[in-house]
């Protein structure tokens, strides 16, 4: 299905930024029209740069300063502004991570679809808009006739990465470069967006960078798949014998980390009898919108429960009503049986301390002009009262505690890595010695090797300390791996509380059915397989 | 009694705001000449080398105004109501360029001996613009616009008075409730000016002066418009309009006059009028020892200050020509420590000027066995550059062995707090009418605003006895004696009387200096033409 | 939308009455009083007394104020104390004046300063940028009177291009108004350009950060195209707002050059007002600079709005 | 060298170096002055000679005597003034942001008030009041602008209170004071830095405005602004007298501004102006 010719051919390809740092280093790419090619890596591993290098753009800070960048015969670096500006958009698209941040606020969608055709001299403006319609329907947006019509923040997060896909495609180029397209969407949004592009590219046959930090994704997509790390290749080839006998040992840990969520189950061992944390009937509302309506919740001692939903069903609202941040209208909060007071100033020192909270974004989460060592330090001084070389000791063992050396109780949160900084913050949390730890999304913004020490970091904690954990997420993988219970949570309800088990063999509810079979498998036919189930199932 | 004195400096520092007050400077423009003048001839135009012509707009620059200003008489304090108003109304008695009082509206007067009842008779054939005439009945409303219940700062000065009567139409008779020689020179007071008899509506102006209103703009400009026909004062009121412009900003008055944009302004920097005066077409008229009189005062009944010989050492020891020099450019006269300007009838001019002479200044203070430390307070609330003055005065008796501690206190209720109260301070005394009030007020050993604490019965004498005397060289030779006293026993060190500094452009004719205000009395638009 | 504009003037509205009322407090602090300040020395207490029943200050302060403001509801901003004139035919040929040369020297100012701080922005880095950057920090850095001044030194005295005093009447023509007030207006352009110049700038340069304007090049837009149709009309809010702010300088902050050049403005005539304590008068300037102030705000604010999409159309 | 953990360019090595200098004069210089602050050693605007660099001014005083005692008042008054509207303003303005509810509609509306007053007349007012002593006017000034300092603190203190260390620190059950002062003050420190080089510079440039119109640092004391205010006539003439204070207050902004630029530009994301096309 491809042909034999590349459309795009680098050869050498090397990006430094201005100080002299390498960030892309030697990286030779070759891509036959409608092939995709899969670039796979953590973050820190050049894929975006590389993408953007392929139309010859270089982010503030960053030199193109070594390689050849051939698109159909002509080395784009020799062409000069004008030619450079021909390539861009014509020849060469590109579809970014955020659509929400790469449409400009102030001009209808419409406008910004047809401004490529038009400038570049390809079409009427008139001709221009008819093909928008076209892709528009094609990409199943709603109303197609009038959807550009919109301006950007009028539209959801699925619909404007559609709408970006038509915008990059308005010039039929040859080549799309697809920065995680998909990555910032709900579970059940990226499926829809992975299918459609997956569609347009075999379509109008475009050959394809695909950029990504997620195996399964890549599989569905990629007929290739090139490996990165540190702005290098690691490995690079057909798409199933990278997946299944990758030749790397760093392939192999990437691999191995997705393998693992299928089979790991959690363990029975910690679980306790005595419920300490229960939530009756709970409601809370922003103003007149009702965020979370009527819930119910109780997590034993020793046990993790997950709360799973998508973005906006209400897990981290109930997070927010169970620390007492967001005093809930009706309902009841209970920890031991004893009823805590509905606002976080009535709680007592010793009710705040009992329960701590660990956040997804572990760099907002860290004031970034306080060292480790003041960090963890102060809730041991805050709650009990210890001072100087209690304190120290103390932030040591807690340190230990989180496998971090000691040394580091001087560090800033800058010169931490997420990973650490994510295990600082567990830390702090610790450091309150908390009989419940509400996990709010702790691994989702961690490259996959990193989540999961953290989540073996997390489980080996519960089984040393006996914690209690409220875990919420939006990934099934990980509820699967360390959830005794698991509540699935939609529009502010639940709709699904059991034991995980029992939530992942069925019967399902219809939404939780959706969820489970929204997340991508690491097979190169799951989404053919999903589509087949879909036509069946109407 | 006439005023309160204190303001803060006149035109000699003019931009230098008091810290009390806020933009603009005040002063006091109450004074008149300090001459007794029984003259009943109207004095024609001043004396010039040729003859006027009519014609042509005169543009003034002037400070000493602001949007505030109206044409209320009794609401003026400042230098351009006071010209605005000189050009649409007249007084009754008008002051010449020597000081002399003479007839304006009043053509001639005569006092009854003792000089407690007078008798004024009044210029005939003189109109308002409204066509009425003239006559005893607005004279007598006019003055007592500023008699009995009134805001009017006149008020006091006219306090004497007990009666006034009209004999007929153009007769007046006033009754004093003492003998006041000085009358007709109270009568000049530029606040009593002649209206219509009734008017309440001042806002529309309706005079026996030269001029018209045509634009009223204060803060702004004001534009004065020569009435039709002759003026009744022969050869004056020449110019066909008259604008005043307020221009606050003294560089920019300056500027204004070189530049051309002005014919005229008042109240020159003393800093930059030398510089001024090298240019070819201006020409810059100062008006000698007509300010305000600037002054160190001690309380003479207070340590160390009783001790005569510490007051000599004191006023032996001050450098006056220094700080008339740096303080004011040198556009000042020497004080010699009494209150009488050099340039008034009754001033002593065989009193000898007080040199500096810090042996003489060490030989008092070691008679007397005492040599300071004098603690001075000071303070810009009292007058700008009582500070520098202060200061120069610091070094000078260092020469002499004596210390000085200038103490700069706030400017904030400078007189409220500490004149008066402090036993040695800075202060200065405005130009009064008179040589009676210029002495009375701060010398009397009954009067409120004696800040030196100085009390001599012979003094007191002298002066109630020169206030009725009217014999001119009796007289002469009481105020005499009167400032010998002061000078060598008085607890005032007055170092400095001010000038006043015109700017003309070359073609303005008339432009003369004046006995009692600048700008030719701030009658420059009545007085002068074009060339 | 309506509901917004009706929002913003109530709010307005009630700013104008907190800033009378505040302002009229403040005055009755002032040492002294309209009677005092201008009888000044020559005061004694049977003139003061006189004078103060004569005004009516004899009645409490907060009598006073209410009635005051009764009448201002009326549109009757009253009488000037010192003099008696009717303040709103005071006020009226002062704040023309104002407001002509606020005029001019926006005129001058707006499009040169934020043409040039697009221009500045797009080359960043560049000559041109440093070049400009270097000229405004000096511009912004020296005191407004010095610069009058140097200009006066310079157009009237060496060149004797314009006159040194822009003192303008009713009955000064539009040409000799312009020729007249040149000089305030450039020394009020230096002053106000600068400033607007480099927040034009920066407000350029954060939007030139945004993905919209990397996705603009990347879609093969010229700079131009990418700036004038994508950066542009994202930094429109607030350079409105910063154009705004240096609007009501222009109108509100100019005493000193009105004192350079003796302009007879509303600046000179409160200054006036406060050193004679003439509270209507105060008050009324007050209020005028305030309107000025918050009507400019409201104005920048709602075209900030109309600039944006996404206040102006709700999802 | 490293600041900030940056490397500086030449422009605020430039800066640094002239805030340093006028830093020193305005501390030591008087020590070095070969006339007393006030004394009139020679005639009126005498020209430059070897025993007066710059000459005289209007009263015959060294104006280089003048200037370096200017510096200290200058400076001083400038530095006290702003420190002090820093500290009003931050404190309030992180208390509007972090207790929100009534409090921060009460001060904001009050300070959206404040503002609608020109600043020159409201200064013109409360001078009026108390008087022009450089207590009033460093308090005066210092109140006004805070309402200045208040909008940003709020402005940062509004962003940085709603991230997750400060939301952190609630939870724990720390007080308002540790909030303000650990938690969101060191964040806010760089933005607040820059500001206070460029208010520290409004307020300079504030005060010779109001020595210009008598309302500011009255004589004897020397004053960059009254320097210049007082020799201005003289620059008709073409004599330079206010030139030199004039200078100085330039140079002492432009050397403040070049740091507070660069100090910007660390803060600055590389915009897209700059990528290579």
């Amino acid at each position: 299905m491809a042909d034999e010719t590349p459309i795009l051919k680098i050869h050498g390809l090397t990006v430094e930024t201005i100080q002299g740092n390498t960030i892309v280093d030697h990286i030779d790419i070759d891509l036959k029209r409608g092939e995709v090619l899969g670039l796979i890596g953590e973050s820190g591993a050049g894929k975006s740069t590389i993408g953007l290098a392929a139309m010859t753009y270089a982010r503030a800070g960053c030199r193109i300063t070594g390689g050849t960048i051939e698109i159909d015969g002509t080395d784009v670096r020799l062409l000069d502004a004008a030619g450079r500006r021909d390539v861009r958009g014509r020849r060469i698209a590109y579809i970014a991570q955020s659509a929400a941040a790469a449409f400009n606020p102030a001009q209808r969608i419409i406008d910004q679809v047809c401004e490529g055709p038009v400038v570049h001299g390809l079409m009427s403006r008139h001709e221009a808009e008819a093909w928008a319609i076209e892709l528009f329907r094609s990409l199943d947006l709603p109303k197609p006739e009038t959807f550009g019509r919109k301006y950007p923040h009028q539209s959801s997060g699925g619909q404007l990465q559609r709408a970006m896909a038509a915008m990059a495609m308005s010039c039929r180029p040859d080549i799309l470069v697809l920065d995680e397209p998909t990555t910032a969407l709900d579970v059940t949004t990226q499926i829809e967006v992975l299918i459609l592009l997956k569609h347009l590219i075999r379509e109008y046959r475009t050959a394809a960078l695909y950029i990504t930090h997620d195996l399964a994704v890549v599989a569905q997509v990629a007929d290739r798949i090139k490996v990165l790390r540190h702005g290098r290749q690691v490995e690079e080839g057909a798409t199933d014998a990278v997946l299944h006998h990758p030749r790397e040992s760093y392939t192999s840990r990437l691999v191995a980390v997705r393998a693992a969520a299928a089979s790991e189950r959690v363990s029975l061992d910690t679980l306790g009898e005595e419920t300490i944390l229960s939530v009756e009937a709970t409601t809370a509302a922003y103003g007149p919108l009702t965020v979370v309506n009527r819930v119910s919740l109780d997590i034993r001692h020793g046990e993790t429960v997950a709360v799973v939903g998508e973005s906006g069903s209400g897990k981290s609202t109930l997070a927010r009503i169970i620390t007492g941040l967001l005093p809930p209208s009706d309902g009841r909060i209970r920890f031991k049986g004893r009823v805590l007071s509905k606002s976080l100033a009535d709680r007592s020192r010793e009710d705040k301390r009992i329960i701590q909270l660990v956040y997804q974004i572990p760099d907002v989460a860290l004031n970034p002009r306080q060292a480790v060592g003041e960090i963890i330090g102060r809730p041991v001084h805050f709650y009990f009262g210890k001072s100087g070389q209690q304190v120290t000791a103390r932030v040591k063992e807690l340190l230990r505690l989180v496998e971090l050396p000691e040394d580091y109780v001087s560090r800033m949160p800058m010169q931490l890595s997420g990973g650490q900084k994510q295990r600082i913050c567990i830390a702090r949390a610790l450091a309150a010695n908390p009989e419940l730890v509400i996990l709010d999304e702790p691994t989702s913004a961690l490259d996959p090797l990193v989540a999961e020490e953290i989540l073996k970091l997390l489980k080996r904690l519960q089984a040393e300390l006996g914690l209690a954990y409220m875990f919420i997420t939006h990934d099934l993988d990980v509820v699967r791996r360390i959830a005794h219970r698991t509540a699935v949570m939609l529009k502010g309800q639940f709709v699904a509380f059991d034991s995980t088990d029992r939530i992942f063999a069925g019967p399902h509810h219809p939404y939780t059915e959706q969820l489970i079979n929204a997340v991508p498998v690491m097979r190169t036919d799951w989404l053919e397989s999903v589509l087949a189930l879909r036509a069946k199932g109407g | 009694m006439t005023t309160h004195i204190q303001t803060s400096a006149s035109g000699l520092t003019d931009d230098r705001p008091s810290a009390s007050g806020l933009i603009v400077d005040r002063r006091e423009l109450l004074a008149g000449a300090a001459a007794l003048g029984l003259s009943t001839a109207f004095a024609g135009p001043a004396l010039a080398a040729d003859t006027p012509k009519k014609g042509g707009t005169l543009r003034l620059g002037m400070q000493g105004g602001s949007a505030s200003d109206s044409l209320d008489p009794r609401t003026y304090a400042d230098s351009i109501p006071i010209a605005y108003s000189c050009a649409l109304w007249n007084l009754l008695v008008e002051i010449d360029a020597k000081g002399n009082a003479t007839g304006e509206l009043a053509e001639s007067w005569e006092a009854k001996p003792g000089a407690v009842e007078w008798i004024f008779h009044l210029r005939k054939g003189v109109h308002f613009t409204s066509g009425k005439e003239f006559d005893a009945d607005d004279a007598i409303y006019s003055i007592n616009l500023h008699r009995g219940d009134t805001k009017s700062p006149a008020k006091d000065v006219l306090s004497p008075i007990t009666d006034i009567k009209k004999i007929d139409a153009s007769t007046l008779s006033i009754t004093l409730s003492g003998g006041n020689a000085d009358l007709p020179f109270v009568l000049s007071d530029y606040h009593l000016l002649m209206f219509p008899a009734g008017t309440t509506d001042f806002s529309k102006p309706d005079g026996t002066g030269a001029f018209t209103l045509e634009t009223w703009e204060p803060g702004v400009r004001v534009v004065l418009k020569r009435k039709a026909g002759d003026y009744w004062k022969p050869g004056r009121g020449n110019f066909d309009f008259v604008e005043i412009r307020y221009i606050i900003d003294a560089a920019a008055r300056t500027q204004a006059l070189m530049t051309g944009q002005v014919d005229a302004v008042n109240r020159l920097d003393p800093k930059t009028t030398n510089l001024v005066m090298k240019n070819p077409n201006i020409n810059v008229v100062r008006s000698r020892g007509t300010g305000n009189r600037y002054a160190f005062v001690a309380h003479r009944d207070t340590k160390p200050y009783d001790n005569a010989d510490v007051m000599l050492g004191l006023k032996y020891g001050i450098d006056r020509q220094k700080i008339v020099d740096t303080v004011f450019s040198g556009f000042a006269s020497l004080g010699n420590d009494h209150l009488i300007g050099p340039t008034n009838k009754y001033f002593a001019t065989d009193l000898p000027q007080r040199p500096f002479d810090p042996d003489k200044a060490a030989f008092h203070f070691k008679k007397a066995g005492f040599s300071g430390p004098f603690d001075l307070e000071v303070s810009e609330g009292a007058y700008a550059g009582a500070t520098d003055s202060a200061v120069l005065y610091q070094e000078a008796l260092k020469k002499s062995g004596a210390t000085l501690n200038v103490k700069r206190v706030s400017g904030d209720g400078y007189w409220s707090n500490v004149w008066l109260k402090s036993a040695f301070c800075a202060v200065y005394w405005g130009s009064r009418p008179t040589a009676d009030l210029q002495l009375s007020q701060a010398f009397l050993s009954t009067a409120a605003w004696n800040d030196t604490n100085w009390k001599r019965e012979d003094f007191d004498k002298i002066i109630i006895a020169a206030r009725a005397e009217l014999d001119d060289a009796k007289r002469k030779q009481m105020y005499i004696d009167a400032q010998k006293m002061i000078s060598d026993d008085g607890g005032m060190i007055c170092f400095a009387v001010s000038d006043y500094l015109d700017g003309y452009s070359k073609k303005v004719k008339g432009a003369e200096p004046h006995a009692r205000y600048d700008l030719n009395d701030e009658r420059i638009a009545e007085k002068g033409w074009f060339a | 939308m309506l509901k917004l504009i009706a929002t913003r003037a109530i709010l307005g509205l009630a700013t104008l009455f907190a800033v009378s009322v505040l302002i009229f407090v403040c005055t009755q602090f002032l040492p002294g009083d309209v009677a005092a300040a201008v009888l000044q020395q020559s005061a004694t207490k049977e003139t003061l007394a006189a004078f103060r029943r004569e005004l009516g200050l004899d009645v409490p302060a907060y009598i006073r104020f209410f009635d005051w403001l009764w009448r201002a509801l009326h549109g009757d901003l009253g009488v000037a104390l010192t003099n008696g004139r009717v303040i709103i035919d005071v006020i009226r040929p002062r704040f023309a004046n104002t407001m002509f040369l606020a005029g001019y020297a926006a005129i001058i100012s707006v499009p040169l300063s934020v043409g040039l701080g697009i221009v500045a922005a797009i080359n960043e880095g560049r000559p041109i940028d440093r070049i400009s950057n270097i000229i405004t920090l000096m511009t912004i850095s020296v005191p407004e009177f010095f610069v009058g001044y140097v200009l006066i030194a310079i157009f009237t005295v060496e060149l004797g291009l314009f006159p040194s005093l822009a003192t303008v009447d009713s009955d000064t023509g539009f040409f000799d108004r312009i020729y007249a007030t040149t000089l305030p207006a450039l020394t009020l352009t230096l002053l106000v350009a600068a400033h607007m110049l480099r927040m034009t700038r920066t407000s350029v340069l954060s939007v030139m950060s945004s993905p919209y304007i990397e996705m603009a090049f990347l879609k093969g837009l010229t700079r131009s195209r990418v700036v004038a149709h994508h950066a542009l009309p994202n930094a429109a809010a607030p350079i409105i707002t910063v154009v705004a702010l240096n609007l009501a300088y222009l109108v509100v902050g100019v005493v000193v050059v009105e004192a350079v050049f003796t302009y007879p403005g509303i600046g000179q005539l409160m200054v006036d007002a406060v050193t004679k304590r003439d509270v209507p008068v105060i008050q009324a300037c007050g209020l005028v600079f305030a309107a000025v102030f918050v009507g400019l705000n409201t104005i920048a604010d709602i075209l900030a709005i109309l600039v944006n999409p996404r206040l102006k159309y709700r999802r | 060298m490293k600041i900030f953990g940056h490397k500086p360019p030449f422009t605020a090595w430039l800066g640094m170096t002239i805030v340093t200098v006028n830093l020193l004069v305005a501390l030591f210089g008087p020590l070095l002055t070969p006339y007393g602050e006030s004394q009139s050693a020679g005639g009126t605007w005498d020209p430059p000679s070897v025993a007066m660099w710059l000459g005289a001014d209007q009263i015959g005083r060294d104006i280089l005597t003048r200037l370096i005692y200017g510096a200290r008042m200058t400076i001083g008054v400038a530095l006290v003034t702003t420190v002090l509207s820093f500290l009003m303003g931050i404190t309030t303005g992180f208390l509007a942001a972090v207790l929100g509810g009534w409090v921060d509609q009460l001060l904001s509306r009050l300070v959206d008030i404040i503002l609608s007053i020109p600043l020159l007349i409201f200064a013109l007012i409360i001078l009026g009041v108390f008087g022009p002593t450089i207590p009033v006017l460093i308090l005066t000034i210092a109140f006004l602008d805070s309402t200045r300092v208040f909008r940003l603190a709020r402005a940062l203190a509004m962003n940085l209170s709603v991230l997750e260390f400060v939301e952190a620190a609630r939870l724990r059950g720390e007080g308002i004071w540790w909030i303000m002062r650990r938690e969101i003050l060191p964040n806010a420190s760089a933005p607040l830095f820059s500001e206070f080089g460029l208010r520290f510079c409004f307020n300079f440039l504030f005060v010779a405005a109001l020595s210009f119109l008598g309302l500011g640092i009255q004589p004897p004391y020397a004053d960059w602004g009254g320097m210049v205010k007082d020799n201005a006539a003289a620059i008709s003439f073409g004599i330079f007298a206010p030139i030199w204070p004039a200078l100085a207050i330039s140079l002492m902004t432009v050397g403040v501004n070049l740091v507070v630029d660069w100090l910007l530009s660390i803060e600055a994301r590389p915009s897209g102006a700059q990528a290579e096309l």
